[in-house]
């Protein structure tokens, strides 16, 4: 049984349809891509896989229970953990904090034993130095740090992703794709949007290709990238 | 002389740094896009030149004159009008309502008036008496853009107007471009649609992390040298 | 040991409500206090009135009270004006045991408005330190029949009585209203218990109108009456007689009825032409309202001879006490007998309820009727005095319209 | 990569300046159990006084400074509480002391249906909810003839002075009656002021805490971490009751009388109060505490000026909203940084093994 | 016959309520500004009228009309200098400011009039009333009534059919755009403000001849306002008349049964509506 699964999923904002008729499974332990132009929806896909934003129709089950009508805090409970494009800390909590609360709620457990944990995954995500520094005060890439610290700290099982690694330079992109292969090593399920597309496909196993809201493409990376639909699409250059 | 210009722009949102010394010009009848990553800064450097921002003095010149401390209303009044990010209609106003409201604060001398507008999209006519914000995206975005336009700016901001449109709806948007550019106006448009910008821009900014990475003509940059500038890391 | 012997102050303190919406209960309260410090100076007596505002607020007055006897420690407190003022300044000085004088609200609602359980007659309790002189509802009752029995009506009566200390009392099935309505023959159309501040009256109207209610009787606030009566009129309920306590009491108020004022009827507790002298000053009660009328501009009201009468009882009280310690206060206070200038006050059971009879101490009461005058503004004519004989009227009564 | 480490981190929320006020504080409430021992009754009197208010305020502090709930009718949880215990003395013939738990009670058991309506409305609507439900709740209970109906009613005479503990205190202290009472009063009061703020201190520094600052930042991002908040500012909302119950019941069994528009005074127990937050600094558990002492000296010097009085209380409330919006607090830590209730959890300590970044 | 009298007087007293409620709905919609001293406002403007009456033996009808400028830049300042100060997403800063404000009014007229009542006359006016069939409507209550009805339909025309009604639309939707629109929000809220201050008086007038008033009676009106507003729905001026018919008839309708449920009467209604629509009758399709 996949750990995730979409059926027919839609969404519409007045007269643009963001999501139409989205259909996928993610199994247990795969990494998986979403790619598109912007504006194709990858966003609200994660929105409305995390319950932050309602589906119009379609349903979304998860280790084949049915979550469609469920808040996003039961869906964080039940293993989503997710990052925000952009990002959303709480501005007047340290970024310490910031990973106790989503440690301790989103895991359901005491503050004291998350803590450790936290640390952890502040030097993971090499945030450590920050640790007592109120999360408003950083910038724009120690917040997206800050978006997948947060996300680790739910224990999620499985981790939607949106651009992170967008600005980094090389090293940085380097580093990041460690990490994120470690976490998938751990068992965790992945969904990462990313534009920075070396940096996907080196984590990656399979992409979908999402445009206007519908899954143009789904398959493994080589024979996504080279279909020539696909490039043209996304890489928005003639080529 | 440069008709706008910005020279080491710094922009905050409460402790949040979103630009470190931004530099770029705009001459009288140019238009120039700025392209850049999502968070890259790029709305935020047009809110303020638009005085969405109010920034510390200095370091904002419109037709030789400081504007950088200037509210919106006052920016306005000089002639620099803008299409914001994400169309912003006004809900409660019909789709005429919705133009008209861009005389409000400025009517400038020059081409544009309610029947030109109209002229520009025909659509919007047919539409005019519903609210603004009961069109599709892409009339939406016209409405938008007319609402900027009928104040007769000298100046013209556009944010991200192809965003969230489909290509034919973006096609029938920037064929209007044209007959912008012919009245006189000059044009800053930010467009992720890198194809988009390279084609209606004379000159491209390109923006990561709230700093200007990259400069140059449509023909004289490289996809490579784009590319780097845009995400940070090298393509393959 | 007599405190005026060692030469330090007896100390009064007074409370009322001098700002807020009873604040015109309380006008007069700095002309009486001067005055009163004056006569004690002339006679002698060292005396400190330390004055406390409730604010119109229960709460406030409650407070204040605490403060008269914790930091101040005054020998007597002395509270005036509507049960709003007076119940909680004198619960308080009874937990206190601190020795309290009050008046200006009618005893009822003073006294059983003060038990645990309002409800159940059997349970209620005289206190140790609190008493209290005015009229009751007996009076006001017997005083309003009588003004009706000197006109033609058909004995039927509507009643405006709302949710609050006084209107639960006139209108209750035991001590109020209703009771002895019923033994002289009239019939009382009572709708029920109105929230004060209410902006429309039809539901009553339409009650006493379909009745044929030939008078209106009640206990109602000012800015209410005004709203009751302009709706009457324009409803063509138009009613013989009105006898309203409260809303009537203060000569503005009539006169912000315009036109429409001529001839309401009221109890009168006081008046200018009341026989009376204060035992204080000497002063007869028609002196007293011109001095008033003659140091702030303003006409006389029926609550200056009460407040005035409140230092007179303290003054006799504090004198034959002796000692300033609560036992031979609250002593003196029972024993009092005093002619005062809104009369007799003693807490000698006289015509009170043996339940009530050794705090409460009953002064006359008589029925007014406010007449037009030629120039404009309004007189308050005494118009029945069976209850009160010797206090002398100034007309018969009259019917409205 | 990092769980074969065993870290040697430390967690805290006190800097050695604030474990030093945590001492002076203790020495505080020992100064203020004693109190009636050596103070004049009026200063007990006083000193009930500020321990009700900074009760209340504490309460509503909480609710709007923290949960962004916005009451305006918190009254009606003192009233209720206050009716409850007159229901319980003079009608079941209670101890006062016990009367006072059921008046706690009852606020809280008010505090569910009201919950339930009050949570459908989102700012100002919640606020002008809240206050038509106290009115509601006065009105009816304007309506209970029992309890006097809108006359109001008074405490059986005597009944404050039997209740639990006042003999004992009279006898052990040597003071009348009326006096124990008193002092028993206060301590109530004051234990309920140390146990609020302890429970409200506690509260912020525990997981709920930290999940209402979340919701506070970014409500949207707090669900997305698994955070409820309705959940949480339910949770708040009914702990307040409780509190401003008890404080409702504890003021009307020293008042001795009660009557609705006393018990339900939108001044008294609502519109002060917020005053008092705003003055001493919204958002912060010593800003109340520096609020009602305020409030206090202004009260007492300005009590006897009549309208003026409230006028000017009036003006100062204004002007600090505008000037210093976060309060005469707010002013101080931000030129000393100094907190007396520190709730930032401080990591400290050294990862054991070299950056593990570095290593790869 | 008697409950279809109940429902008149229940409709004429919903037109005083509305009118009460007409300049906060205009003020509420356009800032989300919660004004708790928009009852002593009235309170004020009625001690205005009433003094031009005294002072100038004016007419109270002429003399309301002489105090509507002099309202409408009262406002205009009070917006402008202070509340402009309190606006944004927290609504704590205007509570508390208008509340201030509220006890300074009162305090304020206290110290100026002291607490007596008063009332300002209208003479046979008052009194007055016209008979159709088995109702007899009062003159006054239905000089209010129609009242009510015209700011209502002014306030409609102002906002819908003009180019300030516009500015008040976008800055209401979204004010840092109505920013680039050159509209300077500062100013329009003063405006509206103003405007509100001007149908504060007229409700005033009615207040003032209705029944007696003193200094500290504002508050007590002011629920049943902001009842009319949430119940019609955010910036619907026909849902706040709406709102205040739906009041005053659950009064009158509850008075009829017992006096004792009157108030209570309104105050369910309005929670019942609630409990319904949380956002009213009449919400507007963003806010
Ligand atoms: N109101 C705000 N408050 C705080 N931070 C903001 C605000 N608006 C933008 N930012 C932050 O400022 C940075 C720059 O944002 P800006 O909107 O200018 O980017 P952009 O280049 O226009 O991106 P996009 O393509 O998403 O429109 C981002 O990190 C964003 O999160
Ligand atoms: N809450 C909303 N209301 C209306 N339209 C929205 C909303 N959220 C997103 N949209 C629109 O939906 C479309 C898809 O947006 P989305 O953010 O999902 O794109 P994306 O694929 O993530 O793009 P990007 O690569 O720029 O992040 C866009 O046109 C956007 O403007
Ligand atoms: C613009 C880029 C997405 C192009 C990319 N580096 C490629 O060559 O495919
Ligand atoms: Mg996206
Ligand atoms: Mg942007």
């Amino acid at each position: 049984m996949p750990i995730l699964a979409l059926d027919q999923v839609s969404k519409s904002f007045g007269a643009l349809k963001v999501a139409d008729q989205i259909s996928f499974a993610l199994e247990k332990g795969e990494a998986l891509g979403v790619i598109g132009p912007n504006g194709a929806g990858k966003s609200t896909l994660f929105n409305l896989i995390t319950g932050n934003i309602r589906v119009d129709a379609g349903t979304i089950r998860l280790d084949g229970n049915d979550m469609t009508r469920q808040p996003p805090m039961a869906r964080c409970l039940a293993g989503i953990g997710r990052t925000f494009q952009i990002p959303q800390p709480f501005e007047k909590l340290t970024v310490f904090e910031n990973l106790l609360v989503a440690g301790a709620f989103g895991s359901r457990k005491v503050e004291r034993e998350v803590g450790d944990r936290c640390a952890d995954i502040l030097v993971e995500t090499g945030l450590y130095s920050k640790a007592n520094q109120l999360a408003g005060s950083l910038g724009l890439l120690q917040r997206k740090r800050l978006e997948l610290a947060r996300a680790l700290a739910t224990d999620p099982k499985i981790l939607l992703l949106d651009e992170i690694a967008g600005g980094l330079t090389e090293g940085e992109c380097q580093e990041l794709v460690e990490t994120i292969r470690d976490i998938h090593g751990r068992g965790v399920s992945i969904i990462w949007v990313e534009h920075v597309l070396h940096a996907l496909n080196s984590v990656v196993s399979r992409l979908i290709v999402l445009h206007f809201g519908r899954v143009i493409g789904d398959g493994d990376p080589d024979t996504i990238m080279a279909s020539k639909d696909v490039r043209e699409i996304y890489l928005g250059i003639d080529v | 002389m440069a008709l706008l210009e910005t020279h080491g722009l710094t922009a905050f949102y409460g402790d949040f740094q979103a630009l470190f010394g931004v530099d770029i010009t705009l001459n009288e009848s140019e238009t120039v896009a700025v392209i850049g990553a999502n968070g890259a800064g790029k709305s935020t450097l047009l809110r303020s030149i638009s005085g969405l921002i109010r920034n510390v003095p200095g370091h904002i010149r419109f037709d030789g004159g400081e504007i950088g401390a200037l509210a919106a209303p006052d920016v306005l009044q000089l002639g620099i009008t803008m299409v914001p990010e994400g169309r912003r209609l006004f809900p409660s106003l019909s789709v005429e309502e919705n133009l008209l409201i861009g005389k409000y604060g400025r009517v400038g001398n020059g081409a544009w008036s309610l029947d030109t507008i109209y002229d520009l999209f025909p659509v919007l006519k047919e539409h005019r008496h519903r609210p603004g914000t009961a069109l599709s995206g892409g009339q939406q975005q016209m409405v938008a853009i007319g609402r900027a336009l009928i104040s007769n700016p000298r100046v013209l901001l556009c944010d991200e107007v192809s965003l969230g449109l489909a290509p034919v709806v973006v096609r029938d948007i920037y064929a209007a471009f044209p007959k912008i550019r012919a009245t006189g106006a000059s044009i800053v448009i930010i467009e992720q649609d890198i194809g988009q910008a390279l084609k209606v821009a004379d000159r491209v900014y390109c923006m990561m992390e709230g700093r200007v990475t990259l400069t140059g003509a449509p023909t004289t940059l490289s996809r490579e040298d784009i590319h780097a500038a845009y995400f940070g890391a090298h393509a393959r | 040991m007599p405190a005026v012997a060692q030469g330090a102050p007896i100390k009064l303190g007074y409370i009322s409500p001098q700002t807020g919406p009873l604040a015109a209960f309380a006008e007069a309260d700095k002309f009486i206090i001067d005055g009163f410090m004056a006569a004690a100076k002339a006679a002698g007596l060292n005396y400190e009135v330390v004055v406390k505002d409730s604010q119109s607020n229960p709460n406030r007055a409650a407070e204040v009270a605490k403060e008269l006897i914790v930091s101040d420690e005054v020998n007597l407190v002395l509270v005036a004006s509507t049960p709003e003022t007076t119940n909680p300044v004198a619960t308080t000085c009874e937990a206190e045991e601190v020795p309290c004088i009050s008046t200006a609200a009618p005893w009822q609602p003073w006294f059983i408005g003060q038990q645990a359980n309002p409800g159940d007659p059997g349970s209620w309790k005289p206190f140790n330190s609190a008493f209290h002189f005015f009229w009751g509802l007996e009076d006001v009752i017997a005083v309003y029949t009588n003004m009706w029995g000197q006109l033609e009506t058909n004995k039927k009566v509507g009643g405006l009585f709302p949710n609050d200390g006084d209107g639960n009392a006139w209108g209750d099935k035991v001590v109020g209203f209703p009771p002895v309505l019923e033994k002289l023959g009239y019939t009382l159309k009572d709708p029920g218990r109105y929230q004060n501040l209410t902006d429309d009256f039809s539901a009553q109207i339409n009650a006493f109108k379909s009745d044929g209610s030939d008078i209106i009787t009640g206990v109602m606030i000012p800015p209410d009456f005004t709203t009751f009566w302009n709706q009457a009129q324009q409803q063509s309920f138009k009613p013989k007689v009105a006898s309203i306590g409260k809303a009537i009491l203060f000569p503005q108020a009539v006169e912000a009825l315009g036109k429409n004022g001529h001839n309401l009827s009221c109890e009168v507790w006081w008046s200018a032409s009341h026989p009376f002298k204060s035992s204080l000053t000497g002063q007869s009660a028609g002196e007293l309202a011109e001095g008033f009328t003659k140091v702030t501009g303003r006409p006389w009201t029926q609550p200056i001879g009460f407040v005035h009468a409140l230092f007179e009882v303290a003054v006799d009280v504090m004198k034959r006490a002796g000692a300033t310690d609560s036992k031979a206060v609250i002593a003196a206070i029972a024993a009092s007998n005093i002619e005062t200038i809104v009369g007799k006050v003693a807490w000698d059971g006289a015509n009170v309820p043996p339940f009530a009879a050794r705090n409460i101490a009953k002064t006359p009461l008589v029925g007014g009727q406010w007449r037009l005058k030629d120039g404009g503004g309004y007189d308050l004519v005494i118009v029945d005095n069976q209850t009160a004989p010797n206090i002398p009227t100034g007309g018969k009564m009259e019917a409205i319209g | 990569m990092s769980d074969h480490l065993s870290p040697s981190w430390t967690i805290s929320t006190r800097t050695g300046r604030s474990s030093a006020s945590m001492l002076v504080i203790l020495i505080l409430v020992v100064l203020a159990i004693a109190a009636p021992l050596f103070v004049s009754r009026s200063v007990v009197q006083d000193l009930f006084f500020i321990m009700t208010m900074l009760v209340l305020t504490q309460c509503w502090n909480l609710l709007a400074g923290y949960a962004g709930l916005v009451s305006v009718g918190q009254q009606a949880f003192v009233g209720f509480g206050a009716y409850a215990m007159f229901a319980g003395v003079s009608l079941l013939g209670m101890d006062p002391m016990a009367a006072i738990m059921l008046g706690g009670l009852a606020a809280l058991a008010l505090s569910v249906p009201t919950a339930f309506f009050v949570f459908r409305l989102q700012g100002a609507y919640f606020a002008i909810g809240t206050w038509v439900i106290a009115e509601i709740v006065r009105l009816s209970l304007a309506q209970w003839k029992a309890l006097g109906g809108g006359t109001g009613t008074s405490l059986p005479s005597g009944a404050t002075r039997d209740m639990l503990g006042v003999r004992f205190v009279a006898d052990l202290l040597g003071v009348r009656g009326p006096q124990a009472t008193d002092i028993i009063c206060y301590w109530l009061a004051l234990l309920l002021a140390v146990v609020t703020i302890g429970s409200i201190y506690k509260l912020l520094r525990s997981k709920q805490g930290l999940g209402l600052a979340a919701v506070r930042d970014n409500r949207e991002a707090a669900r997305s971490v698994g955070v409820d908040p309705l959940l949480t500012k339910s949770f708040v909302y009914l702990v307040a009751a409780l509190a401003t119950g008890l404080t409702g019941a504890l003021i009307y069994v020293q008042k001795a009388r009660i009557s609705p528009d006393a018990a339900f005074s939108v001044p008294d127990w609502t519109a002060y109060v917020i005053f008092i937050v705003v003055i001493g600094g919204i958002g912060t558990i010593e800003g109340p505490i520096i609020g009602v002492i305020v409030f206090y000296i202004l009260r007492s010097l300005l009590a006897d000026y009549g309208s003026w009085y409230l006028l000017i209380l009036g003006l100062i409330g204004i002007l600090i909203m505008l000037f210093a919006p976060r309060g005469l607090w707010g002013l101080f830590t931000d030129h000393t940084g100094f907190q007396l209730f520190p709730v930032r959890r401080i990591l400290a300590g050294q990862p054991k093994t070299k950056d593990i970044r570095g290593s790869d | 016959m008697s409950w279809l009298d109940t429902i008149i007087q229940g409709i004429l007293l919903g037109g005083l309520y509305a009118l009460f409620a007409a300049g906060l709905s205009l003020v509420f919609g356009i800032m989300r500004l919660v004004n708790l001293a928009h009852g002593d406002l009235i309170v004020l403007a009625a001690f205005l009228v009433l003094l031009l009456v005294s002072a100038l033996g004016l007419n109270p009808f002429a003399a309301a009309a002489v105090a509507l400028p002099v309202m409408f830049a009262l406002g205009w300042a009070l917006q402008f200098l202070v509340l402009n100060r309190t606006l944004g997403n927290d609504i704590l800063p205007p509570l508390l400011v208008t509340f201030g404000l509220s006890v300074v009014i009162q305090n304020g007229l206290l110290e100026g009039f002291s607490a007596d009542s008063r009332r300002i006359s209208v003479g046979a006016l008052e009194t007055a009333s016209l008979k159709i069939g088995p109702v007899s409507i009062g003159a006054m209550p239905l000089l209010t009534f129609l009242s009510a009805v015209g700011v209502i339909v002014a306030l409609n025309l102002v906002f819908y059919r003009t180019p300030l009604g516009r500015a008040f639309r976008a800055t209401s939707d979204d004010s840092a755009t109505a920013g680039l629109m050159g509209i300077r929000a500062e100013r329009i809220f003063a405006t509206a403000t103003g405007l509100a201050m001007m149908v504060v008086t007229i409700a005033a007038l009615y207040l003032g001849t209705r029944a007696n008033f003193d200094p500290t009676m504002g508050p007590a009106r002011l629920i049943y306002a902001f009842e009319a507003v949430i119940i019609g729905g955010l910036g619907s001026f026909w849902g706040t008349l709406a709102g205040g018919i739906i009041i005053g008839v659950a009064q009158t309708v509850g008075a009829a049964i017992n006096p004792e449920w009157q108030i209570l009467a309104g105050h369910i209604a309005f929670l019942l509506v609630l409990v319904v629509r949380p956002r009213g009758l009449f919400p507007r399709a963003v806010d």
